[in-house]
């Protein structure tokens, strides 16, 4: 159809557009890595006798004897090839390691995007249905209050109370329980996995252990989708459309969901896709706290060890994600919005 | 402002009690926040360690801290630094995201290319983790923090104040300027500025207190004020690792002081839109 | 008599606003019988409009029936269920709405929304729905129909999307249509078309039509009856040409002689002695000597923007000192893009601009407000509202371009504010209001005032007085002119309203699609247009005369 | 296997590298390498107040069963176990063992620069004598020599696997290895998740505990925790068996619960310092570094600090003003007052003090910031004024390997913590961890001079005569050797504090 074929052809000229970004981003990262004022060198020369050898030993193997222009050069090149490098952290190479966490980080921030969105958009769409009423008030305190809170807090608040103290939570250390056995890997996500391993008693432990951050997450994001259904769902009853609609004697509920939410949406859409890459980078702090062996708690390690690829991969990594979910958003957009397509 | 817009705050107000309860509470920080040093009752540095990590008292309201300093002075003396904290991490990114955003919304353009590509760089930059390297790179002082901070809102202010200017560019009274004799540059910096100064008040008041967050959260790995300064956010960062052994008011009164002043901060933004939106006036 | 289609009884709605309830509608009785079709007309605020809501009870929120009742076939419904007005809406009362565009869902294909509206009242299949769809395109003259099914609102013209509209309303068949202001911001042709579809379709139905309108001539045009409402009041009912032949309130009166026709005159325009300031004389001008360039010289004049569209290809035209020429066409035909060429706001593709015989067209836009021929040619924009920046206050707005100009301050910029808005009747005590404080005549007279304020030589209007009610409108012209007979400014009148270009302008210029059709003397101009496209458009012009 | 022949070691660190002599490899790698590879001889443990330690003096065969040393000390013979094999089956051999050594002399690895301090740098120093025998010989008789085969390094590769991984660039298969195991240990990599976690499952051949069995459990699960406190959660709820990196205050308090089992050992072979560089000034003036010295809250850091959890290296009386023991380190006669403080700045013709900065590293916050806040306090009261600088752990290190650094709080350890040891390793030349930049000729004479000196008592005068000297430059600042505390579930045995501050999972048993 042509629609298809006309957003196929936006959404190919988004991501051409937006390569110069990811480069912008691959070489800031790079330069800004190199002011970091730490010696990766030397912080993981740090055995007990380590001396100016071994300093130099890590040095050469990072490449960190060559003259900056010739770094970019070469790292650059090795990026073109699919060559993040390799990290002192872990001592493994940083594709791996992003291939191995991404999941991990993947599936808590859909996790908690949808517990946002399931409990944001009814809360936005009840405040709109009566504005400045008791409803419109409460949903709006509730909201400030999600975002009022660092999710560090939060997040230890949540394992003191559930898990220390009542024991319904499981210990929050990672994705599943260790005693659970790991289901064959086949997407990442272990939700998924387990389901296609046919193992329930699987997927009951690492949702119980999804559960936790990811409502530590949601809590920080629920604000601003319900903020934004809010609005927008103001402004389109309050619109035209829906002016005519009500005058053509369509049932309520219709006039709501089909005329006021589906073009609400819109907006919603558009902060959806801010939120969760903002999520995807801003969760270090949850991944922390639950020992989620994410890339954005891999990237922190790094950071503090002034541990270059990782945090150069992470970066990218989470740039080039970024892309994608624009150009995911743009595309629900089109098919959303028939307006956008013949631009 | 005029009295108009004094009488329609007044009637918003009283029609959203939240937003003036916001109002008066931010009030009361900021009166804190000027005098909250004169009126403690401890110095806010001063150790004690014999009376280290006592629960709350009469003599020491929020009890004491690791080094037996007292809480509550430090709650009430770190206000300050919180608030220009995040005021001044806000003021930095809105005028310069002001002022780039407005040009690039006014000029469209090969600027308006260039500086998107720019915006879209950080905005491709997870921007918790730009903010902590930005620190890690520059030493975590005060000004980093707030540089750092404002770094990673600029964009948000950039693509607002673009867009802002955008839909005003084609406006009668933009054109009726240039007719009276002003330049391109005095139109967006006289009348284009502050015409979106309003509805930019917004996102800044919303934006303080993500400032205050991110400084905690910054706080937290480690990369926050020096210490012994008390802040909110290295307050409740050093506090939460005592949850667990019951030490609650280590981390409860700091949080909910950093509580108070960011849910002040996202109600008074919500009550501004509502003051602010031309819809809602009659 | 047998019981009308509906009844309106002592009908009074009220808001809530924070200055307390407003009473927008003050007890109105109307009747209306089946098969008729009545004329609301009344200034901006009258009334009319939250009358209709009232009737179909699609009222704000704020707003509700305070007093009186409203009787559909005899039946109050003014006090129904949700449910008893659900079974009403659409299938009995249906409504047509100003700016079409927004008032169909832009998300939704046109064949949808014809489904949901025949859907809301009788069980159909999808099938049958497009069907039925189909066949109401088709009675509403869309040219295409089946390919218009699946488009959405924002692939249809402004036309197309209020013919939709009206298919929509009738789909069901309803007893009584309520279009308010259908057709503003259509284009004149297009307005007669789909002015002539609303009377065709419910004459073939039987359907009983309220038009609200604040155009006269389109009220006399096509309603048996019209109501002239003031304030929230029905101040006269009657006949068309018994209301405008002989109008019996004073407020009808002074509505009627404010409407421009085509023998009016501006003297003429204000009918009520309380407002009427005698125009000077027109003042005798002596022939230029041979030789002296005219005041404004534009020759080929062209305009193109990126992805080649051409708004303006080759137009060349002068105006003396003093003169008034007008520029009149459809929408989209350019005449903007002059104005603001010769105001130096935007660059031109091609040609030359003299002004008292120097070429101005060499200087950039983008420099022109360093030029000293920045004060001479200032220009006045269509809607006064838009105009004005919301954060100056009216003396800002007029001390402005002498603060710039003329470097004017303190008490200098002071008595030449005065000055000016002496000049243009506003009072010196609205000065330190700002825009939304003012009412529409009053933004417009700031708007001339602060154009006129640094004396310029050429004035270009710019649909000065589009966004006006008429009788506002009466008053700002008639400004316009005195201030043009008194200081032998020069007028470029852009409008598209043909009336009030051929009672302000000696000449006329007729743009279609960017170029001169024809351009002359305004008297000859209209009574024996030249070209095809000015008579076209000359009879698209609704007028009460025709009426009686 | 059920839970209770598991055990579970959660961690905030992470294990990196299956290779302990990896560069970069981390204290969890080690103890993950201890399991899984025998190394020729390993230390034994002895009772200090109470608690098991390691015993640097005692030096027992593991792959080794026995090993003589020739009189003049020269020549060290191993005899290897007939009855050890690697994981794969095979027999542990002289061969084995001789290119394990070589690799640990020769390959780029951290192994190289610890060795050498045990006189061993050669692969031609390693012969093998026979498929059960080898013989080490030494330049010198070096009394480091035969630890240095007990620390983590020299662990004993399974050669034929291992070469078969090797590659013309990497002779040493380091790459394979990193990833991989080839030891005899008493324990198998089941998963290895860097960063994560590290399953282990038992060697069920090996049988060289204590008790001469095999390893007590059955499974080993090494898990990376990244928050102190949910690990003191961990293992107060019994989902962890055992922890040894928890705050001071999260292990205090579980002690006073007194529902787990805390072993609080002072980790005697390591010392945490505040230091000058004394190349910088003002603190190149000893008259400065003691008026620190005399003004720092020695008690009130313990307490705020560490919870009173260590050794206090601090309080002592040295009679005569000479150090009363040759140890290193001793306690220092050093304690808070500040009216001597201030006359030594006066002394240095700063009476009215000065102003400085004083840093540490962010990884170390929970312990050093409260330490410098009262730090800064009390330095404040004699004139000093400290602005406090936490620096990431990479600048941190960074900056002191530049000699950047002024004033700072960092600690050091020795594996083999021997007197001259710790002078030679920390006093003496342009390396990082000559944190106070000494450059003492007195030092570094008798220190080598030590080194080499097999009379007890003449040691003894040396290490004596060294404290003094130390106490009276006052290069740097002993301050405490914490303790580690390692708190596990009640059923837990078998704990010792090993010298490389890990736990060793194969002593452990449950109850
Ligand atoms: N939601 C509302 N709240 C308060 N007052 C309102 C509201 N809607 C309309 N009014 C007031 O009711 C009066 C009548 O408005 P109405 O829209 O009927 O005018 P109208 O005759 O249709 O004018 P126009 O020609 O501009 O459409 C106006 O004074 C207006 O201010
Ligand atoms: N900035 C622009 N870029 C591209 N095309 C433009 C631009 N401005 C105007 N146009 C086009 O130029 C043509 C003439 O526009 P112009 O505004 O001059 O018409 P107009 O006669 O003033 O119409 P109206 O009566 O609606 O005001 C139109 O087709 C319009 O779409
Ligand atoms: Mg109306
Ligand atoms: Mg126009």
């Amino acid at each position: 159809m042509s629609q298809f074929a006309s957003t196929a052809r936006r959404a190919g000229r988004r991501f051409v557009s937006s390569l110069p970004a990811l480069l912008g981003v691959l070489v800031f990262t790079f330069l800004l890595m190199r002011v970091l004022p730490g010696d990766p060198a030397v912080f993981f020369a740090s055995g007990p006798t380590a001396g100016k050898e071994e300093i130099e030993t890590i040095r050469k193997q990072m490449g960190l004897d060559k003259p900056m222009p010739e770094q970019l050069a070469r790292y650059m090149l090795d990026v073109a090839q699919g060559n993040l490098g390799n990290s002192l952290t872990t001592g493994q190479p940083v594709s791996k390691d992003l291939r191995e966490r991404l999941p991990a980080s993947l599936e808590l921030t859909f996790a908690a995007l949808l517990i946002a969105l399931l409990s944001a958009v009814p809360l936005g769409i009840a405040a709109a249905l009566k504005p400045n009423s008791l409803v419109d008030h409460g949903v709006r305190l509730l909201c400030a209050l999600g975002v009022c809170v660092p999710t560090f807090v939060s997040g230890l608040l949540l394992i003191y109370v559930f898990y220390y103290l009542l024991g319904y939570a499981p210990d929050p250390t990672g994705r599943i329980d260790i005693f659970t056995s790991q289901p064959p890997r086949m997407t990442g996500f272990l939700l998924i996995d387990f389901l296609l391993a046919g193992d329930l008693s699987g997927w009951w432990a690492a949702a119980s252990q999804l559960v936790l951050p990811a409502f530590t997450m949601a809590l920080f994001v629920v604000a601003p989708l319900a903020r934004i259904t809010r609005a927008a769902m103001l402004s389109s009853l309050g619109s035209d459309f829906v002016r005519t609609a009500r005058s053509i004697g369509l049932p309520r509920w219709r006039i709501v969901v089909v005329y006021a939410l589906r073009n609400a949406i819109l907006p919603v859409l558009t902060i959806t896709g801010i939120v969760f890459s903002t999520m995807l980078g801003a969760n270090v702090l949850v991944e922390k706290v639950f020992s989620w062996p994410g890339v954005a708690s891999y990237a922190l390690d790094a950071l503090l060890a002034s541990d270059y690829a990782p945090v150069q991969g992470f970066v990218l990594l989470m740039a080039f994600i970024f892309v994608i979910v624009n150009l995911v958003i743009d595309v629900l957009y089109g098919i959303a919005d028939p307006r956008i397509s013949i631009e | 402002m005029s009295s108009a817009t004094l009488k329609h705050a007044a009637f918003v107000l009283r029609g959203n009690p939240l937003t003036a309860i916001a109002a008066f509470a931010t009030a009361l920080l900021v009166v804190l926040a000027i005098i909250g040093p004169a009126i403690v009752p401890y110095d806010p540095t001063a150790s004690d360690v014999a009376h280290a990590l006592e629960a709350p008292t009469a003599a020491h309201w929020f009890g004491t801290d690791q080094l037996g300093r007292d809480v509550f002075s430090r709650v009430i003396v770190a206000a300050r630094l919180d608030l220009a904290i995040a005021a001044s991490a806000v003021v930095l990114s809105f005028a310069l995201g002001a002022v780039i955003g407005s040009i690039c919304g006014y000029t469209g353009g090969r600027v308006d290319r260039a500086v998107g590509r720019f915006v879209d760089v950080l905005m491709a930059f997870p921007l918790f983790v730009l903010a902590m390297a930005m620190v890690a790179a520059l030493g975590n002082r005060v000004e980093n923090i707030v540089i750092a901070t404002a770094l990673i809102n600029l964009p948000f202010y950039i693509r607002f104040a673009r867009a802002e200017v955008n839909v005003r560019r084609n406006a009668g009274w933009v054109e009726a300027a240039r007719a009276c004799g002003d330049s391109h540059l005095s139109v967006v910096l006289r009348f284009l500025l502050p015409n979106i100064l309003p509805a930019m008040a917004v996102q800044i008041s919303l934006n303080l207190g993500w400032a205050i967050l991110n400084a905690a959260g910054l706080s937290f790995i480690g990369l926050g004020v020096k210490p012994p300064t008390p802040e909110w956010g290295i307050m409740v960062a050093e506090g939460a690792r005592f949850i667990s052994t019951g030490k609650w008011w280590l981390v409860a009164f700091p949080g909910l002081a950093l509580m108070f002043c960011v849910l002040c901060f996202n109600l008074l933004g919500d009550g501004l839109r509502d003051i602010l939106d031309p819809r809602m006036r009659t | 008599m047998t019981e009308p289609l509906l009844r309106i009884e002592d009908l009074a709605v009220t808001f809530s606003t924070r200055r307390g309830p407003v009473e927008a509608v003050k007890g109105i009785d109307l009747d209306l019988p089946a098969g008729r079709m009545l004329g609301i007309v009344g200034e901006s605020g009258s009334g009319k409009s939250v009358t209709a809501f009232a009737v179909t009870r699609l009222l704000d929120a704020a707003g509700r029936i305070s007093r009186g009742r409203v009787l559909f076939r005899g039946e109050d419904i003014s006090r129904a269920s949700s449910k008893t007005l659900r079974a009403i809406h659409g299938a009995a009362i249906s409504m047509i709405f100003q700016n079409p565009r927004a008032a169909l869902n832009p998300i939704r294909t046109v064949g949808l929304q014809l489904a949901d509206a025949l859907r809301a009242h009788r069980p159909l299949s999808d099938k049958a729905a497009r069907e039925k769809a189909l066949e109401l395109l088709k009675t509403v003259l869309i040219r295409e129909p089946e390919k218009r099914l699946d488009a959405y609102p924002h692939e249809l013209s402004g036309g197309m999307c209020q013919r939709v509209m009206i298919a929509m309303a009738i789909a069901c068949e309803p007893a009584l249509l309520i279009a308010d202001e259908p057709t503003t911001g259509l284009d004149v042709t297009t307005q007669k078309t789909v002015m002539d579809l609303i009377a065709r379709i419910t004459a073939e139905r039987q359907m009983a039509v309220i038009l609200i309108t604040h155009d006269l001539g389109l009220a006399a045009q096509y309603c048996q009856d019209v109501v002239v409402m003031e304030q929230g009041r029905i101040v006269e009912r009657a006949a068309p040409e018994a209301l405008f032949r002989r109008p019996q309130h004073p407020y009808t009166r002074r509505l009627v002689a404010a409407s421009p026709t085509p023998t009016s005159k501006v003297e003429d325009l204000v009918a009520d002695p309380e407002y009427h300031v005698p125009l000077p004389p027109e003042p005798l001008r002596e022939k230029p000597a041979a030789g002296t360039p005219p005041l404004l010289e534009v020759v080929n004049l062209v305009k193109r923007y990126n992805h080649g569209i051409t708004a303006v290809g080759g137009v060349s035209f002068s105006i003396g000192a003093g003169e008034s020429v007008g520029l009149v066409g459809e929408s989209g035909s350019g005449k903007s893009t002059i104005s603001r060429m010769i105001c130096r706001l935007i660059d031109q593709t091609e040609g030359e601009i003299n002004f008292e015989g120097q070429s101005i067209s060499g200087i950039p836009a983008d420099g022109f407000h360093r030029s000293p021929y920045r004060r001479q040619i200032q220009i006045v924009f269509q809607d006064p509202h838009d105009s004005l920046n919301p954060r100056f206050s009216a003396f800002d707005a007029i001390a402005h371009p002498l603060k710039r100009l003329d470097r004017l301050s303190n008490t200098a910029l002071k008595e030449r504010v005065l000055d000016c808005a002496a000049k243009v009747g506003l009072p010196a005590n609205l000065l330190d209001r700002f825009p939304h404080q003012l009412s529409g005549g009053q933004k417009a007279r700031v708007g001339i005032a602060r154009a006129i304020s640094v004396r310029p030589r050429l004035l270009v209007l710019d649909e000065p007085t589009a966004a006006l009610d008429v009788s506002v409108q009466a008053v700002t012209l008639q400004l316009l002119e005195r201030l043009r007979r008194e200081d032998n400014l020069s007028f470029l009148f852009v409008s598209h309203d043909l009336n009030v270009v051929r009672m302000m302008c000696e000449r006329t210029i007729v743009l279609q699609n960017g170029c001169v059709v024809e351009q002359g003397e305004s008297r000859r101009l209209f009574d024996a247009p030249e070209s095809e496209y000015t008579r076209t458009l000359l009879a698209a012009v609704p007028h009460f005369e025709g009426a009686a | 296997q059920t839970r209770a022949e598991t055990l579970r070691y959660v961690t905030g660190a992470t294990v990196n590298t299956l290779d302990p002599t990896m560069p970069g490899s981390t204290r969890e790698a080690f103890a993950v390498s201890l399991s899984t590879y025998d190394r020729l001889v390993s230390f034994g443990r002895k009772q200090l107040n109470g608690k098991w330690v390691f015993d640097l003096d005692t030096v027992r065969g593991e792959l080794a069963e026995s090993f003589d040393v020739s009189p003049d000390g020269l020549k060290i013979t191993f005899h290897l176990r007939k009855d050890a094999k690697f994981q794969d089956g095979t027999p542990v051999t002289a061969e084995d063992v001789k290119w394990s050594l070589d690799r640990a002399v020769t390959a780029n690895s951290l192994a190289k620069a610890q060795l050498l301090t045990g006189s061993l740098t050669s692969t031609d120093q390693f012969k093998v004598i026979d498929p059960y025998t080898v013989e080490v010989t030494l330049p010198k008789p070096d009394k480091l020599a035969l630890p240095n085969l007990a620390t983590v390094y020299p662990v004993i590769f399974n050669s034929k696997v291992a070469k078969a991984h090797a590659t013309a660039e990497d002779p040493w298969a380091q790459t394979w290895l990193k990833d991989n195991t080839a030891g005899s240990g008493a324990f198998l990599i089941e998963t290895y998740k860097p960063g994560e976690q590290v399953i282990l499952k038992r060697n069920d051949a090996w049988t060289r505990s204590a008790s001469n069995g095999q390893a007590a459990f059955k499974r080993l699960i090494v898990q990376t925790v990244p928050e102190a406190a949910t690990r003191a959660n961990l293992v107060e709820r019994g989902d962890a068996d055992i922890v040894i990196d928890l705050q001071p205050t999260d292990a205090a308090a579980l002690e006073q619960k007194g529902k787990l089992k805390v072993i609080s050992t002072p980790q005697y072979n390591a010392i945490n310092f505040i230091s000058f560089n004394n190349k910088i000034p003002p603190f190149d003036n000893p008259n400065v570094r003691k008026a620190i010295a005399y003004a720092l809250p020695y008690e009130d850091m313990f307490k705020a600090a560490l919870f009173g959890r260590g050794y206090p290296l601090y309080g002592a009386t040295w009679a005569d003003g000479k150090a009363p023991s040759g140890g290193f380190p001793i306690p220092q006669p050093v304690n808070t007052d500040l009216a001597k403080a201030k006359e030594y700045l006066k002394a240095a013709g700063m009476p009215d003090g000065f102003s400085t900065t004083f840093s540490f590293n962010v990884g170390q916050a929970n312990v050093v910031e409260p330490m410098a806040a009262l730090l800064k306090e009390s330095l404040a009261k004699v004139g000093i004024k400290v602005d406090i600088q936490k620096l990431p752990d990479a600048q941190m290190s960074t900056l002191i390997n530049e000699k950047k650094v002024p004033f700072f709080t960092e600690g050091i350890v020795a594996w083999l913590p021997s007197m001259d040891y710790f002078y030679r390793n920390f006093y003496i030349g342009n390396i990082r961890w000559n944190y106070s930049s000494l450059d003492n000729p007195q030092i570094t004479e008798i220190a080598q001079a030590a080194r080499f000196e097999q009379d007890k008592a003449k040691y003894e005068a040396m290490g004596r005569e060294l404290n003094t000297l130390h106490f009276e430059i006052m290069p740097q600042i002993p301050v405490w050797q914490a303790s580690q505390d390692a708190v596990m579930a009640p059923s837990i045995e078998g704990y010792t504090y090993q010298f490389h501050r890990q736990v060793d999972y194969r002593d452990l048993s449950r109850k």
